[in-house]
């Protein structure tokens, strides 16, 4: 496997080609230097998995665990190094896919998207930039190495967040970004320090003796980690930055902000989930209930957006959230007792890449179309946008849980996994679904039904009530819409993919068979949500709504807010960190310890000064202070010494 | 003849070509063939460091050399390096190489400057290769008085009082290091003034080391902007032109370090041992304190230079953790500062002539109007906070890991808390990144500005390639230094 | 009748104590020299009363003495031509107009 | 009586013959021949060190013991001719003009005696000796202090001068007539062994030291320093400042060490005291000062507390370490003084300020330059002489345990540093409307500042001159 360095440096390569030679070359030049290196890439990669899942079994049942590359790139004393390498295991070349994939359609999706940019190569140099850290997180052999492209890749979505760099939000936006997650990295790097220290090395496998020996300081290491990748995959209260982030270009929110960047969470937690089944199950438990409470206040918050960007990150976090549940509840290793989850956790990580990639893809195409975010812009857009239209439905059915669409069955697993933890955790993650379900048929019909936001203002145009023409919505062109089709054919056949067999938390294959009683609850409440989507928002406000509205005013205020976390966030950061500990402190510098410098300095000039009078220029009296002094001396000498 | 030699013998000549030449051109002419020859051997003496340490000579210092200066008082001229001080040799000749064409168009007394600029470097290069206590703060306090000079001469805005404190703040500390040498001295008996027989010897009675110790660690760490004694750095960078920021963050603050290794831990390890918890207080007051300071300044110099007191209180902090792995993250990271710092200023110095403010709040929108030093501004603070890829991730994280190899509680507290400055520091940095960079230009003025000219270009491309150097193939430099800090830590932790 | 040598070196105490407090209270430079030749004579005294008492077999306290007194003369003289010099300048030798150089 | 010991004095001998060649030339020459007085004052100078350079190495003691020579005191007599020649080269300007030219005779004979009065002082072995040579010293230069006639300022420096040393002259052998009284002899080396540090003779020695502290300009003795420096002529300020100190300081550190030698305890208690008091008190009043010459005087008496650094350790290590930092201030203050005397060209009969120097730099480079050189010297950074000195003065002091007072001297460097620094930033920084023209100095003066500029650079790179020192002590 030892070309799989390439996928690792033709990113890299291209990224470096487009940031030092750009501006030198034309858009299109960039644009297909980019995406040609991406499709090299996707290749490459599905021939690695290929290569991979076709070698066969071990004899243990499992795929080996290969690592082409492993060599030491800083060591640290001790048994301590941080290594660089590739590894392949079933996740990592699952991860391969979703990446390698959604990044190309992402790369040929934004030829169209971002034509004619300012900073069009600039674009493409940081998507490849983007790319690299990914995929090098997902190989990376040891945790550390996991680290520096997790940082790698917070970067890379600091750069693009910050795209538009002349937008104040989007400069708001890609600094918070950074922050919140750097503030949570700083915690998974506690975690990686513990870790090392107790394990003696920063791999995945660390010696069994070590680990029983480290005792309860392995949960509190995990705990830590965990907090990092709550912090990139947006887990409450480390959420504050995703919506935000949507600030970026579309295509990227579709790519980082979607797909693949803040799966890494989830990702690190499946990849240390030998260790957190063997020593930490009680830390997994607490990210279920971080994962749930995540999911439902997510989904709450999502049904009452207006940017639909918005919308489609909120519903990002709750699916992630169930990600995280999934994991979460998780009792064992075998998947047939306790350890379904983390099979479920996967499969629903690699069909949300598709269906929600698509989402965004689509949402960029609508918002290419009519120039704003805001769905009251929108309304009826089916029939100018009958690609995205379709494909868009196929995403929200997917995303919703209705067979045969692929979310239908991860979600189903993730429920199944969920019931069998706890019935409590199945219902509550059962209502979220059908939340899901309404949010999202919400979203599909204020976009492509309801009122004719563009033939209401050419009525007003031709009426003479506005003055300029309003811009007539038009199907996008062949560069995005491709993506959209490949995506939206993904989305219906992944959930055939006998995923069970690729991925399962102990590596033994694993036939997935349909829990028809959690499939027919989850099918009954999904259906039931749509309807009530339907009845609600098929043609602009109904009766119903308006109801719902005024009764539940104040709650729904609130949701709209996002129950105020950004506020709270806003008052941490800026009055109390800023003011009360920055303010104070620099002040403190200043006045207090520098003064005190100074003040040493103006001691010394006061003292000149005070002994000033000595020279009186009297001679008389510099000899009374010559013989006072003598005779001091003298006394001194005679009763001192 | 001993190739250190040249460390002295090429600025003295640069020193006297300089007092020789007439116009800018001859001028010119000197600094660039001098520094460039002192980049040249330096990368030399490292490779050939290197060469030598895998060849498998294993002295701990490598091309020694003695005279014999002041045979009644035991002073010598003893040079002689381990890896630690090429490394420090190499800092200094980069810093020393860019900091000349970032001072391509000094003026007025262009020549004067020069003049200093080189005492100033003598010195570094000459504290660095001695290991005579005598000769090593000779050099040491040769480095600093230029300061003045060039600071109060060419410097800007409050200059006057900014290099009378600088001056003043670290000579003070140099009293307290005198005190610590000949404390040294007699305390060993008084038989030698070379580092290595003193060490050798071991002798110093530990009730001196505890009086001594604490004496020449402030004094170096007055240097090493050690809290409370960091106050000159703020006034001292913000007014200093900008050739000499770089001189003096890039390698004048790290004297202090490597001095507080070379002699205060060195020569007294069981002071070091028994106090290093309150001056390890200190360090991590320094780490936090710093970033927390820097993030409500609005000029720019301020800001770094409280970013500097942060990053150099993290060297101290990792020496003082005194394992073999956090003093490799130690002279990393006095490296990676070095680089990074030396970098950050000099952009400074150039966005700083050209809208002739460092206000954050007075610019805007600059990434449109010169992008190069734009782009450059944001790798600078990208490395700054520690961006893998670049130098100062690996310094970092080096010391991070060592730290956390001390097993108690409070070396594991102070750890965390130091830590934390990982996340401070990318609040200040995109904080001004976003003030300064991002955004529309607002001021008109600004809008007529130019971007970076050829020797600007040239300064920035060559600190950014050995930071990013530095950042992606750190292996080199621990096996430059491996041997010279286990040695140190083999005294220390016996 | 044999004076016993404390007599004089009190004298000689007396007489230099007499020279400082002069120096210390008079206004006039030439009172001030005259103070300090007071002093000068004193330690002349010193010198014989120890010579002739405790150490009558040699004869250095003599030999100082009759410096002391050539040296004292000498130093009047200079002070004395400096003095003059100031009345040129000053056109008085008043202390206290010699408070031009001070602080 | 042995008529051939005067011979053997030969560095004396030799003074007086240029002392006596100077006196007839002035009295006989006339015209033309006058204008060659200054060269030929320098050439006989220089012939004097020449040949006292010769015979450095021989010891002897003669005239029963009250004179003693050996290679060191020989070596500290050539290095203050040495000083009083530079004095002299640079006093061409201020001799040539009116006022003064037609008494330069006067001023060569009377800096001459000075000098014959050192070589007294540091040769004696005797009390008495001392005492002439100390008086031998001190008047002739009351009557330099008063030289300008006509200048109100010089008189009253005069005045003050001579009746200060008048009455510590009257202390000091008050001093001495109890050290006779209780030891029963003068001679240094029979003295000693009655020492016993009684009350009384803590009470003469201290009498004895306020004497010295007079002119090596101690605090409390120190008061008049300033007003005197300030109120002589330039060049005369030079010589007193280094020239009459450095004899001052080296006989004192051979009485305390042979004299005093059982009362070590007391003198270095003594010496502490006013070590401490001299540097602080000086450099208090230095931070102040505005006048450069009373400024300069400031500086002296603080350089004379770290003299004291020295003195007190009483080693072999101490008395090299003082004579090389004599040396070394030697050539710093020179520099200084000439610069000052070179600038008062421009300024006829106005005191130079601080305010004078301002922007210095710019017309004067090098004179500037060299100015920083020797404060930097003064203050002790290196790579210059000052550091080098400093830094023995420090290390023998630390030697003999006193690590408390080099700490308080060490903080005390860093106030000096601060006033020195203030100078430095007048000539290169702050600007100034009307800044001195170009100054060409006269050659003399050149050659002066030259020694004194490779002085400065040398004295500490080139160890040798060190080493011998250090061979030649006790």
């Amino acid at each position: 496997m030892d070309f799989t360095i390439l996928i690792l440096i033709l990113p890299l390569a291209s990224f470096l080609i487009l940031g030092l030679c750009g501006m030198k070359m034309s858009h299109k030049a960039a644009g297909i230097t980019g995406t040609l290196s991406l499709a090299t890439v996707a290749t490459l990669s599905y021939v690695t998995a290929a290569l991979y899942f076709g070698a066969g079994r071990t004899a243990e049942g499992t795929f080996e665990t290969i690592t082409p590359y492993n060599i030491c790139w800083l060591p640290l004393g001790g048994t301590l190094s941080i290594d660089m390498g590739i590894m392949l295991d079933p996740i990592s070349v699952m991860m391969l896919i979703v990446i390698s994939t959604v990044s190309l359609m992402v790369h040929i999706y934004s030829m169209g998207y971002m034509k004619g940019e300012r900073g069009f190569q600039r674009y493409y140099a940081f998507l490849s930039l983007f790319t690299f850290s990914m995929l090098g997180l997902v190989v990376a052999t040891n945790i550390f190495q996991m680290y520096v492209f997790w940082e790698l890749v917070g970067v890379s979505s600091y750069l693009l967040i910050g795209f538009y760099y002349t937008k104040p939000e989007a400069i708001a936006a890609s600094k918070k970004a950074f922050i919140v997650t750097r503030f949570a990295d700083l915690f998974f790097l506690i975690g990686i320090l513990l870790y090392g220290y107790y394990t003696e090395t920063f791999s995945f496998t660390p010696s069994e003796t070590l680990l029983v020996a480290a005792g309860g300081v392995i949960p509190v290491a995990l705990g830590l980690m965990f907090v990092g990748g709550a912090g990139k995959s947006a887990m409450f209260p480390l959420h504050i930055w995703l919506p935000d982030a949507m600030e970026g270009p579309t295509p990227v929110s579709a790519l980082i902000h979607a797909a693949t960047m803040v799966v890494a969470g989830v990702y690190l937690v499946a990849r240390m989930f030998g260790l957190f089944i063997d020593y930490a199950p009680e830390v997994l438990h607490i990210i279920a209930y971080v994962g749930l409470f995540t999911a439902l206040y997510a989904a709450v918050v999502a049904c009452v957006q207006t940017d639909i960007k918005r919308v489609l990150a909120f519903s990002t976090i709750s699916q992630i959230a169930f990600m995280m549940v999934a994991l979460g509840v998780c009792t064992s290793s075998d998947p047939h007792s306790g350890g379904l989850g983390y099979m479920a956790s996967m499969f629903h990580l690699f069909t949300h890449a598709m269906f929600k990639g698509l989402l965004f893809l689509g949402a960029g195409a609508i918002i290419h179309a009519v120039h704003s975010n805001e769905k009251s812009r929108m309304g009826g857009l089916r029939k100018y946008m009958p690609v995205t239209h379709i494909t868009f439905l196929i995403a929200c059915l997917a995303i919703a849980g209705i067979p045969p669409f692929s979310g239908f069955f991860s979600k189903d697993e993730i429920l199944a996994a969920c019931y069998s933890f706890s019935p409590m955790m199945g219902a509550f993650m059962s209502f979220i679904a059908a939340l899901t379900a309404f949010y999202m048929f919400r979203l599909y019909y204020l976009i492509f039904w309801g009122k004719n936001h563009y033939e209401e203002q050419l009525a007003l145009y031709k009426a003479g009530a506005t003055d300029h023409e309003p811009h007539k919505p038009h199907e996008a062109p062949l560069t995005m819409t491709l993506p959209l089709v490949i995506l939206a054919a993904i989305s219906v056949v992944a959930g055939f993919i006998p995923f069970g067999h690729f991925v399962s938390s102990n590596g033994e294959a694993y036939t997935i068979h349909l829990d028809y009683t959690v499939a027919t609850i989850s099918i009954v409440l999904s259906v039931g949500s749509i309807l009530l989507a339907t009845i609600m928002y098929k043609s602009g406000e109904s009766r119903l709504t308006t109801a719902i509205n005024s009764r539940m005013g104040a709650f729904i205020q609130a949701a709209y807010h996002r129950f105020y976390m950004d506020e709270i966030w806003l008052f941490v950061t800026k009055k109390i960190i800023f003011n009360c500990i920055s303010r104070p402190i620099a002040w403190f510098d200043r006045n207090v310890i520098d003064a005190t410098m100074d003040l040493l300095a103006t001691a010394t000039q006061k003292l000149g000064n005070f002994v000033r009078p000595m020279q009186s220029g009297n001679i008389q009296s510099y000899c009374v202070w010559f013989l006072g002094g003598a005779l001091i001396i003298i006394l001194t000498l005679i009763f001192f010494a | 003849m001993n190739i250190l030699n040249l460390f002295v013998v090429i600025p003295l000549a640069m020193l006297a070509a300089l007092w020789l030449s007439r116009g800018i051109k001859q001028i010119r002419t000197v600094m660039v063939t001098g520094s460039t020859l002192l980049l040249a051997l330096s990368v030399y003496l490292a490779a050939d460091f290197i060469a030598q340490r895998n060849a498998g000579v294993t002295a701990a210092q490598l091309y020694t050399d003695s005279w014999c200066w002041y045979p009644q008082l035991n002073i010598s001229y003893s040079i002689g390096v381990d890896g630690i001080s090429v490394a420090m040799i190499l800092l200094s000749s980069i810093i020393v190489f860019t900091g000349t064409f970032a001072s391509w168009n000094v003026r007025p007394h262009t020549k004067d400057f020069f003049l200093w600029y080189v005492l100033l470097s003598l010195g570094v290069y000459g504290f660095f290769i001695s290991t005579d206590m005598f000769a090593m703060f000779m050099f040491y306090e040769t480095a600093l008085i230029p300061m003045y000079l060039l600071i109060g001469v060419w410097g800007s805005g409050n200059k006057e009082y900014s290099a009378m404190k600088l001056t003043l703040m670290l000579m003070g500390g140099s009293a307290f290091l005198l005190m610590g040498i000949l404390g040294i001295y007699y305390g060993s008996g008084a038989t030698t003034m070379n580092i290595h027989e003193i060490a050798a010897k071991g002798n110093i009675p530990v009730e001196l080391q505890y009086i001594f110790f604490p004496m020449t660690f402030v004094g170096f760490g007055v240097l090493g902007a050690l809290f409370p004694f960091h106050t000159w750095s703020p006034d001292g960078h913000a007014s200093a032109p900008t050739s000499v920021s770089m001189l003096h963050a890039g390698v004048l603050m790290k004297l202090g370090g490597y001095g507080c290794f070379r002699i205060a831990m060195y020569l007294m390890p069981q002071a070091a041992n028994d106090l290093a918890w309150i001056f390890i207080i200190l360090t991590t007051i320094s780490v936090v304190y710093g970033a927390l300071s820097a993030i409500s300044q609005t000029d720019l110099k301020y800001i770094n230079a409280y970013s500097s007191v942060s990053h150099c209180g993290l060297v101290l902090f990792a020496l003082l953790m005194m394992t073999r792995t956090s003093c490799t993250g130690a002279i990393l990271q006095m490296l990676s500062h070095g680089l990074m710092t030396a970098l950050f200023f000099a952009l400074i110095g150039m966005i700083y002539g050209r809208t002739h403010t460092r206000d954050i709040r007075q610019m805007q929108g600059l990434m449109k109007i010169m992008p190069f030093l734009a782009v450059g501004y944001v790798i600078a603070g990208l490395a700054n906070l520690g961006l893998p890829g670049f130098s100062g991730f690996v310094a970092e994280m080096t010391i991070f890991v060592g730290s956390f190899m001390v097993d108690d509680t409070f070396h594991r507290t102070v750890t965390i808390i130091a830590c934390t400055s990982i996340v401070i520091t990318a609040v200040y940095i995109l904080r001004v990144v976003g003030k300064i960079l991002y955004g529309e230009p607002v001021n008109e003025e600004h809008k007529r500005l130019t971007d970076a000219t050829w020797d600007e270009r040239f300064t920035v491309i060559c600190l950014i390639i050995c930071v990013a150097g530095l950042g992606i193939a750190p292996l080199w430099v621990s096996d430059l230094i491996n041997n010279g800090v286990s040695d140190i830590i083999a005294t220390l932790k016996p | 009748m044999i004076v016993p040598a404390e007599f004089y070196l009190i004298l000689a105490t007396i007489l230099f104590f007499i020279g400082v407090f002069g120096f210390f209270t008079r206004r006039n430079l030439i009172s001030l020299l005259v103070s300090t030749e007071l002093m000068l004579n004193a330690v002349d005294i010193n010198f014989a009363v120890f010579n002739a008492y405790s150490h009558p077999e040699q004869l250095e306290g003599f030999f100082f003495t009759m410096f002391g007194i050539g040296i004292a003369a000498a130093e009047t003289a200079v002070a004395i031509a400096i003095i003059i010099n100031v009345f040129r300048n000053v056109k008085s030798i008043h202390i206290k107009n010699l408070r031009n150089l001070k602080h | 009586m042995n008529y051939s010991q005067f011979f053997a004095m030969l560095p004396e001998i030799t003074l007086l013959a240029v002392f006596v060649t100077i006196f007839i030339f002035d009295l006989l020459a006339t015209g033309r021949y006058r204008r060659i007085f200054h060269t030929l004052t320098i050439l006989l100078m220089t012939a004097q060190i020449a040949i006292c350079l010769k015979e450095v190495s021989t010891e002897q003691t003669l005239f029963g013991g009250m004179y003693y020579s050996n290679s060191m005191i020989a070596f500290m007599k050539s290095m203050l001719t040495f000083g009083a020649l530079l004095v002299v080269l640079q006093a061409h300007r201020w001799l040539s003009t009116s006022h003064s030219y037609y008494k330069q005779g006067e001023f060569y004979v009377l800096l001459l005696s000075t000098l014959v009065g050192m070589y007294f002082m540091i040769s004696a072995r005797h009390f008495l000796l001392l005492f002439l040579g100390m008086e031998l010293a001190s008047l002739p230069l009351a009557c330099l202090v008063a030289f300008d006639k006509y200048r109100h300022n010089s008189a009253e420096a005069g005045i003050k001068y001579i009746l200060t040393s008048m009455f510590s002259s009257a202390i000091m052998l008050y001093g001495i007539s109890f050290l006779y009284g209780t030891a029963g002899t003068l001679y240094f080396d029979d003295m000693a062994t009655y020492i016993t540090g009684s009350p009384m003779q803590t009470l003469a020695m201290v009498m004895f030291f306020a004497g010295l502290g007079f002119k090596i300009s101690l605090v409390p003795f120190h008061l008049w320093t300033a007003d005197s420096y300030q109120g002589a002529p330039t060049i005369v300020t030079a010589y007193l400042s280094v020239i009459s100190k450095g004899a001052a300081v080296f006989t004192l550190f051979i009485i305390l060490t042979k004299v005093f030698a059982p009362m070590t305890d007391e003198w270095q208690t003594m010496l502490y005291i006013v070590t401490v008091a001299s540097i602080t008190i000086a450099n208090l009043f230095a931070i102040k000062q505005k006048n450069l010459k009373r400024f300069m005087a400031f500086s002296s008496i603080s350089q004379a507390g770290y003299i004291m650094l020295a003195v007190i350790s009483g080693t072999a290590q101490g008395m090299s370490a003082m004579v090389f930092y004599v040396m070394v201030y030697i050539v710093a203050n020179l520099a200084i003084f000439g610069i000052i005397e070179a600038l008062e060209k421009h300024y006829d009969n106005v005191e130079l300020e601080h305010s004078h120097l301002n922007a210095l730099y710019r017309s004067n480079p090098r004179l500037a330059f060299l100015m920083t050189l020797a404060l930097f010297s003064l203050a002790g950074i290196p790579p210059f002489a000052g550091f080098f000195s400093k830094f023995f003065v420090f290390m023998s002091a630390f030697d003999a345990g006193f690590w408390v007072l080099v700490f308080i001297a060490l903080i005390n460097t860093v106030i000096s540093l601060y006033y020195y620094l203030l100078i430095v930033k007048a000539m290169y920084i702050t600007p100034n409307e009307t800044p001195i023209p170009h100054i060409k100095c006269d050659s003399f003066t050149r050659i002066s500042l030259g020694f004194c500029l490779m002085g400065i650079i040398l004295l500490g790179i080139c160890s040798f001159v060190y080493i011998n020192i250090d061979r030649m002590a006790f």
